[in-house]
């Protein structure tokens, strides 16, 4: 059947579908990759989308570093003609950019859309996705989304200037009465399509996992990246749409003469902030979870050793999913809170480094006894341990209200956010990456360039965030493009440990051309007896339809 | 067979409606019942004028506070920035506004309490509270605000620490559209 | 034959509407941004573009419905559609917490942050009067679910006549609640913009229209879908999402009717004695 | 040179106003208060003024020199602005003290913490490493160690709670305000005004780099006005904004208060060393949000009422008159009812009910000033 001629009979006549019966039978350049129903391919654009995403946002992170590594404004004045104040503005462009980028279409198209897409149905068994054509709608979505977004640092924000510069939570009144152009409606409606992506994307997930479980395969039997994978979509699906609400708030208030916001109307700006955390704190764990489920298996697996505590480690991640719902307000410290709320807030943000404790104790007791081996996916799990629990440890610190008076909106929650994400997510994205690259293209990566990448980077991005907690301690403020000289020396290191995580990158990229080139044939299962999941049975890469006929799991 | 189902089906739709219909009418007499227990219900922030409140001699410095957003051409200021009052004991206090420019501006106001904790203890028995004030080039209005403070704040942790309660209000700009710009010649009913 | 199919999941061919949508979307809400700010051909692009995504949509459950009747759609794709259809459904409420947590913030606490009075509903606005054609659309709509009860019964008897009947009855009074709400949008004795009350008002009343105007078309393409012949008393899952949306909206709206009408309305005033 | 006019301006200007001369003091009021944020001082001052400043200068002595935009306390190094450190800058509070301390044990603990994991995770990686240890036990459940990791950290939070909720507590307590200050954010510069004092207000903008250098003060810190507060008295701050939100803070405080428009937050104070401290504001506000800085001047009691008298004569307000508007006295109704008349008719009978309050109070409503004073609504 020719498919490089698509018509619409053609790809909705199911009767006509011979090749569905086919394995291998894959459709043409342009159907398989622009028209894809198959939950490999679809991941594979996630990731790819991901990586470029993730490399402008990362330029963006660039520039600012650049433009802090020394007192005064000297970088981003060249983007402006010398002018100064556009520069400031320009700042705030970057800084918005660069949270939204990361968050929505680096850290969230890789973890969910990338491994989630293709890793979920492998290991569940299944073969391909509960609605495969809502899947690649779920991919398309967030490419315009991410067009509107980019579109967006180049039309009118406030008078004067352009670019949406509110920073990613895009409080009123600033969002509001401070951008009167138009770029912050095209962020908002970029955010708009982003979740509705990522909805569709959590339905799919939620319906693939509860009933395309292969015969045998009980919840209590699901690998724990599926566990992961479940908690997280249910946090996408119950957080995203009250996102969807208090943009659309926004939206009307800065179009349609709503005041929800608006306090001359009888509206709040904090309760924008309210609305805004309870989606935003869940989205927190919506990006580390994944990142959870991915550190377990290839601790589990280079332990060559089961999980320890697997129920433990599947309901603590539940739990996790739970108490991040009502917990949002520790995100709002100083709006001028009754102090009855902080000490709830303050309490029931503690209690989360419970079960975040468990895991950390978990993942050790697994590699407790086990036999050790550290090709480049275990160096990044066990850097990830590293990075997850100082970032932990000043979560705790953060949590109490009395305490996060000085530290709220300075350099220490930068530095700690970016510890848990920047750090914690992205060092589980480079270990998937690292662990299923063989099964995803069939090819061995390069072990020297993948430890090389994971040894300059880990030491890039802790000469990049450690320094930032001395800078919060010190009492810098987040979100400002030049600051008093006692700051200098730390944002001078922060500076270099940013070039030291470019050069890290430089394997990264080797190893990717050098996997293709040269790369050895991957073998089904390279990791060998610890690799015990379903993806490691089929081939590598899999067949284009897997699981034909489904396993049993004994 | 089907007949039969469809007449039972439609019976007990009509039935279920005109349930609903006398349950929802019934509501309305046992939602009074309900407000008059509780307390609960729509205006419950706002007391009446002729509630009796025990004056409880203890005092409580209440602070007066004017701002002005937006640009609007104002001077706005409390009469007094402080006042000591006993709990419970009704007072009234007294703001400015003055029209500073050679046009008549009109503004509307909105207002808070802090501490936080005071919010549901101090009670505006009336105010000009977001009523739109318009006022001519140079005119110069005193807007009383008659208040009290409730002797419950007393039996609250958090409120009987409260030395002083700061009322805030700030004026601004009225928007173009406002509530009152319909008429309500055409409400239902 | 090598590689045979033996499970009864739904491996799907390729299909352009995804891509199609993405791009009718960006066109969308580029549109909305132009039209907003009032660039020219704003509204057009927007029209275009929303007119794209309805064609797409369209196209996309012609798809759905063909591959049902074609027996694509066994037993556990059907159930993948309920689990699809109760989630849609789940995050459609939370989109509704959002608008009702924003009305709750001012309702209730007016008297410590809002600037409207120290009451609610706030001073200067008339309020609806419930009982009249709020409490009329509450009953327009409970009425509808039974009916639209009444439809699924007949559909799994079999009655097709049945069917066709109380659909009929059901969309007639989706239509009849949307011309009361509009008629009541049109004289309500408060405007849309500039205060708090109005705002809460009309978005949360006005996205649950929309979810009835959505909900009403749904059951409109499913009797033209028994007309044609669709449906069977065992396979009918179109049907039955139809129907699990407009309950889901007629619970939307007794919350509504509840916070926003009655509770919110000055009936509270009316029974407790005060200064008025 | 921008030192030296900065402090000539400043001069010039308070010798204009003691004189009363208004007209000069209009010329020059955009040069130390102005509005417009980036204006620079030397540049709008003509050689003129300048001459004539410096002249007036030399007359006055440094220490009056500086009395509109503070007292002249020269900023410390060491305390009150970032000093380049790790650490968190010291705390002239006791109740930033005390938060200081309580983060310093929570480091500790942390540190405990964070070093037994990674002491676990070595040991595991070199005692299990697969030359030491070739085969992989298969233990995957211990349910003693799987509940002492839960109840322990438990224990731990609960023991950070107490004096967390405890210091939470304390900071929400404030005793009796000494002297009030109300900080008003705009976009982008903070607007102080003591409604204790007469209600005199200033804005205070940011020193250019220029002018911070030349007046010896750290820049992007560094603002034309400080707000001056007495040493050991309980200092509450109004925060409030007029534009977007913006965040009051002053580190050496250990306090920070969202400035939300529209809404009145307050937190407060009591700074037990004299000196200058410095904050930023810290809620994103657009362009120049972080050129917005706090400069908070802390001075004895005597120079804060000489600070306070020059800032009235400033304002043309007379000290005497505030004691008088504070003594309270009971309003008739007669006074009560006109001025509600008055609004009434303006808000077209909208006050019917304040109308009626007000005579359903026959007893005497007691209303905190005097009935002259009460601004009996004159419509001019």
């Amino acid at each position: 059947m020719a498919t490089n001629a698509p018509t619409t009979s053609e790809f909705t006549d199911a009767h006509g579908d011979d090749h569905a019966h086919d394995a291998d039978h894959k459709p043409a350049f342009f159907a398989r990759w622009f028209l894809s129903t198959n939950h490999k391919d679809i991941g594979t654009l996630y990731l790819i989308f991901a990586l470029t995403a993730g490399i402008i946002g990362g330029a963006i992170s660039g520039i600012m570093r650049a433009e802090l590594a020394a007192p005064g404004m000297s970088v981003i004045t060249a983007f402006t003609d010398g002018n100064i104040d556009a520069a400031y503005h320009m700042w705030n462009v970057f800084i918005t950019a660069h949270g939204l980028i990361m968050v929505f279409f680096m850290v969230m198209p890789a973890m969910i859309g990338g491994f989630g897409n293709w890793i979920v149905p492998l290991m569940i068994g299944a073969p391909d996705m509960a609605f495969p054509r809502m899947n690649n709608v779920s991919f398309w979505l967030i490419v315009p989304a991410f067009l509107l977004l980019l579109a967006s640092m180049f039309v009118p924000g406030p008078a004067g200037y352009d670019g949406a510069g509110t920073g990613w939570t895009v409080y009123p009144t600033l969002s509001t009465a401070g951008h009167p152009g138009p770029a912050v409606d095209l962020a908002i409606l970029s955010l708009h399509l982003a979740g509705a992506s990522s909805i569709l994307g959590a339905i799919n997930f939620i319906t693939t996992i509860f009933n395309m479980r292969a015969p045998g395969m009980t919840m209590h039997k699901m690998p724990l990246f599926v566990w992961a994978v479940l908690v997280t979509a249910w946090l996408l699906l119950l957080s995203l749409p009250v996102l969807a609400g208090a943009i659309t708030m926004l939206l009307t208030d800065r179009n349609f003469g709503t005041t929800f916001f608006d306090p001359a109307g009888g509206g709040d700006p904090v309760l924008y902030q309210h609305l805004f955390w309870f989606f935003g704190h869940p989205e927190v764990y919506i990006m580390i979870l994944p990142g959870f489920g991915i550190i377990s298996q290839v601790i589990a697996t280079f332990s060559r050793k089961p999980a320890f505590g697997y129920l433990g480690m599947a309901y603590a991640m539940v739990a996790i999913g739970f108490i991040g719902f009502i917990v949002w307000a520790h995100h709002m410290y100083t709006v001028g809170m009754d102090v009855n709320v902080k000490l709830y807030f303050t309490a029931a943000t503690m209690i989360i480094a419970v079960p975040t404790g468990v895991k950390i104790f978990s993942w050790i007791a697994t590699m407790w006894g086990g036999s050790l081996s550290f090709e480049t996916p275990m160096l990044w799990a066990i850097g990830f341990i590293v990075m997850f629990t100082l970032g932990g440890v000043t979560g705790v610190i953060l949590s109490n209200a009395g305490v996060d008076t000085y530290f709220h909106d300075t350099y220490y929650v930068v530095a700690h956010f970016h510890y848990v994400l920047s750090l914690g997510a992205v060092f589980a994205i480079f270990a998937g990456w690292y662990y299923w690259w063989p099964k995803m293209t069939g090819k061995m990566y390069s072990e020297l360039l993948g430890k090389l990448h994971f040894w300059i980077f880990f030491v890039g991005v802790n000469v990049l965030f450690f320094p930032m907690h001395f800078l919060g301690q010190d009492g810098m403020p987040r979100r400002i493009p030049d600051y008093p000289d006692m700051y200098a020396e730390y944002n001078a290191w922060a500076t270099y440990g940013y070039g030291i995580m470019v050069i890290g990158l430089i394997p990264f990229f080797l190893n990717i051309i050098y996997s293709f080139a040269a790369g050895k044939k991957a073998a089904d299962n390279p990791w060998g007896e610890g690799a015990t999941t379903l993806e490691w049975t089929l081939t590598s890469p899999p067949p284009f339809h897997q699981f034909e006929t489904l396993p049993e799991i004994k | 067979m089907a007949v039969a189902a469809n007449t039972r089906t439609g019976l007990m739709a009509a039935g279920g409606a005109l349930a609903m219909l006398g349950l929802a009418y019934a509501s309305v007499p046992l939602y009074e019942i309900f407000c008059r227990v509780t307390g609960f219900g729509g205006t419950t922030q706002r007391a009446a004028a002729n509630v009796d409140v025990s004056e409880t001699g203890i005092p409580i410095k209440i602070r007066f506070d004017a701002n002005m957003a937006g640009g609007l051409g104002w001077e706005f200021k409390p009469a007094a920035p402080t006042a000591t009052v006993n709990i419970g004991q009704r007072a009234m206090a007294f703001y400015q506004a003055r029209n500073l420019t050679d046009k008549p501006i009109t503004g509307v106001a909105t207002f808070n309490v802090t501490p936080d904790t005071a919010g549901k203890y101090f009670v505006k028995v009336a105010c000009f509270c977001f009523n739109e004030q318009t006022l001519q080039p140079g005119q110069v209005v005193s807007m009383p605000v008659s208040y009290y403070v409730d002797p419950a704040i007393l039996d609250d942790n958090d409120g009987k620490r409260i030395e002083e309660i700061t009322l805030s209000y700030t004026f601004f700009p009225a928007r173009t559209e406002t509530a009152r710009t319909r008429t309500k010649t055409d409400k239902q009913g | 034959m090598a590689g045979a199919k033996n499970h009864d999941f739904h491996i799907l061919p390729a299909s352009p509407w995804p891509l199609l949508g993405a791009v009718t979307a960006l066109i969308m809400a580029a549109g909305a941004v132009m039209w907003m700010h009032e660039a020219a051909f704003g509204g057009w692009v927007f029209i275009i573009g929303t007119l794209g995504v309805l064609f797409v949509m369209y196209s996309w459950w012609a798809d759905v419905v063909r591959e049902a009747n074609g027996g694509d759609h066994t037993n556990v794709v059907q159930l993948h559609h309920r689990y699809g259809m109760i989630l849609f459904i789940a995050s459609e409420v939370m989109f509704f917490v959002a608008w009702f947590w924003a009305y709750f913030d001012a309702a209730l606490f007016p008297s410590t942050v809002e600037a409207v009075g120290g009451v609610w509903p706030p001073e200067g606005i008339e309020v609806l009067d419930p009982f009249v054609y709020p409490l009329l659309n509450t009953l327009i709509l409970l009425l509808s679910g039974t009916t639209v009860t009444w439809a699924h019964h007949a559909l799994i008897e079999n009655d097709r006549d049945g069917l066709k009947k109380a659909l009929w009855v059901t969309i007639i009074l989706g239509a009849l609640f949307s011309c009361v709400q509009v008629y009541e949008y049109s004289h309500a004795a408060f405007g849309f913009a500039g205060n708090i009350y109005s705002s809460t008002f009309y978005m949360a009343t006005g996205f649950h229209g929309f979810h009835v105007f959505v909900g009403t078309v749904f059951l409109i393409v499913c009797l033209v879908r028994v007309y044609k012949g669709d449906f069977t008393p065992e396979h009918h899952f179109g049907f039955e999402a139809a129907a699990w949306y407009w309950h889901f909206v007629d619970v939307v709206w007794l919350f509504l009717f509840i916070a926003i009408y009655v509770w919110g309305s000055d009936f509270g005033a009316a029974v407790i004695p005060h200064s008025g | 040179m921008g030192r030296f006019t900065h402090i000539a301006a400043a001069a010039a200007l308070a010798i204009a106003v003691s004189c009363g001369g208004v007209a000069a003091a209009q010329e020059l009021e955009p040069v130390t208060a102005g509005t417009a944020p980036d204006s620079a001082i030397s540049a709008e001052t003509t050689a003129d003024e300048s001459a004539v400043a410096m002249d007036a200068a030399e007359e006055m002595g440094a220490e009056e020199v500086n009395v509109l935009a503070g007292m002249g306390t020269k900023a410390d190094a060491a305390m009150g602005q970032p000093l380049g450190g790790m650490d968190i800058q010291p705390q002239v509070t006791s109740l930033g003290e005390r938060a200081n301390n309580f983060n310093t044990l929570l480091l500790i603990i942390m540190t405990v913490v964070t070093i037994f994991v990674f002491a676990l995770l070595i040991w595991a990686i070199i005692r299990f490493r697969r030359k030491a240890n070739p085969v992989p036990s298969k233990t995957t459940h211990n349910v003693a160690i799987e509940i002492l990791w839960t109840v322990v950290p438990v224990l731990i939070l609960v023991g950070i709670a107490v004096p967390s909720f405890g210091l939470l507590n304390d900071q929400y307590d404030p005793p009796e305000a000494d002297v009030t200050v109300k900080a008003i954010g705009h976009q982008w510069y903070w607007e102080y005004e003591y409604p204790d004092e007469g209600g005199f207000s200033f804005d205070a903008i940011m020193l250019s780099n220029e002018e911070a250098a030349a007046a010896n003060e750290p820049k992007l810190l560094a603002t034309d006005n400080r707000v001056v507060v007495p040493v050991g008295a309980t200092v509450k701050v109004l925060v409030t904004s007029v534009d977007v939100l913006h965040s009051w803070a002053i580190p050496a405080f250990w306090i920070k208060m969202d400035a939300v428009p529209g809404k009145i937050n307050e937190t407060w104070f009591n700074a037990e060393k004299t000196g200058v401290f410095y904050g930023q504001c810290s809620e994103l506000c657009g362009t120049k949000h972080g050129f917005m800085p706090i400069a908070v001047e802390v001075v004895e009691q005597a120079q804060y009422d000489q600070w306070v008298a020059a800032r009235q004569a400033d304002a043309g307000i007379d000290p005497a008159d505030l004691i008088e508007a504070d003594a309270p006295a009971v309003a008739t109704a007669d006074a009560a009812d006109v001025a509600v008349d008055t609004v009434a008719a303006n808000a077209g009978g909208e006050m019917s009910d304040l109308v009626e309050a007000s005579t359903a109070s026959p007893d005497g409503t007691v209303i905190e000033q005097s009935a002259a004073d009460s601004g009996v609504a004159t419509t001019e």
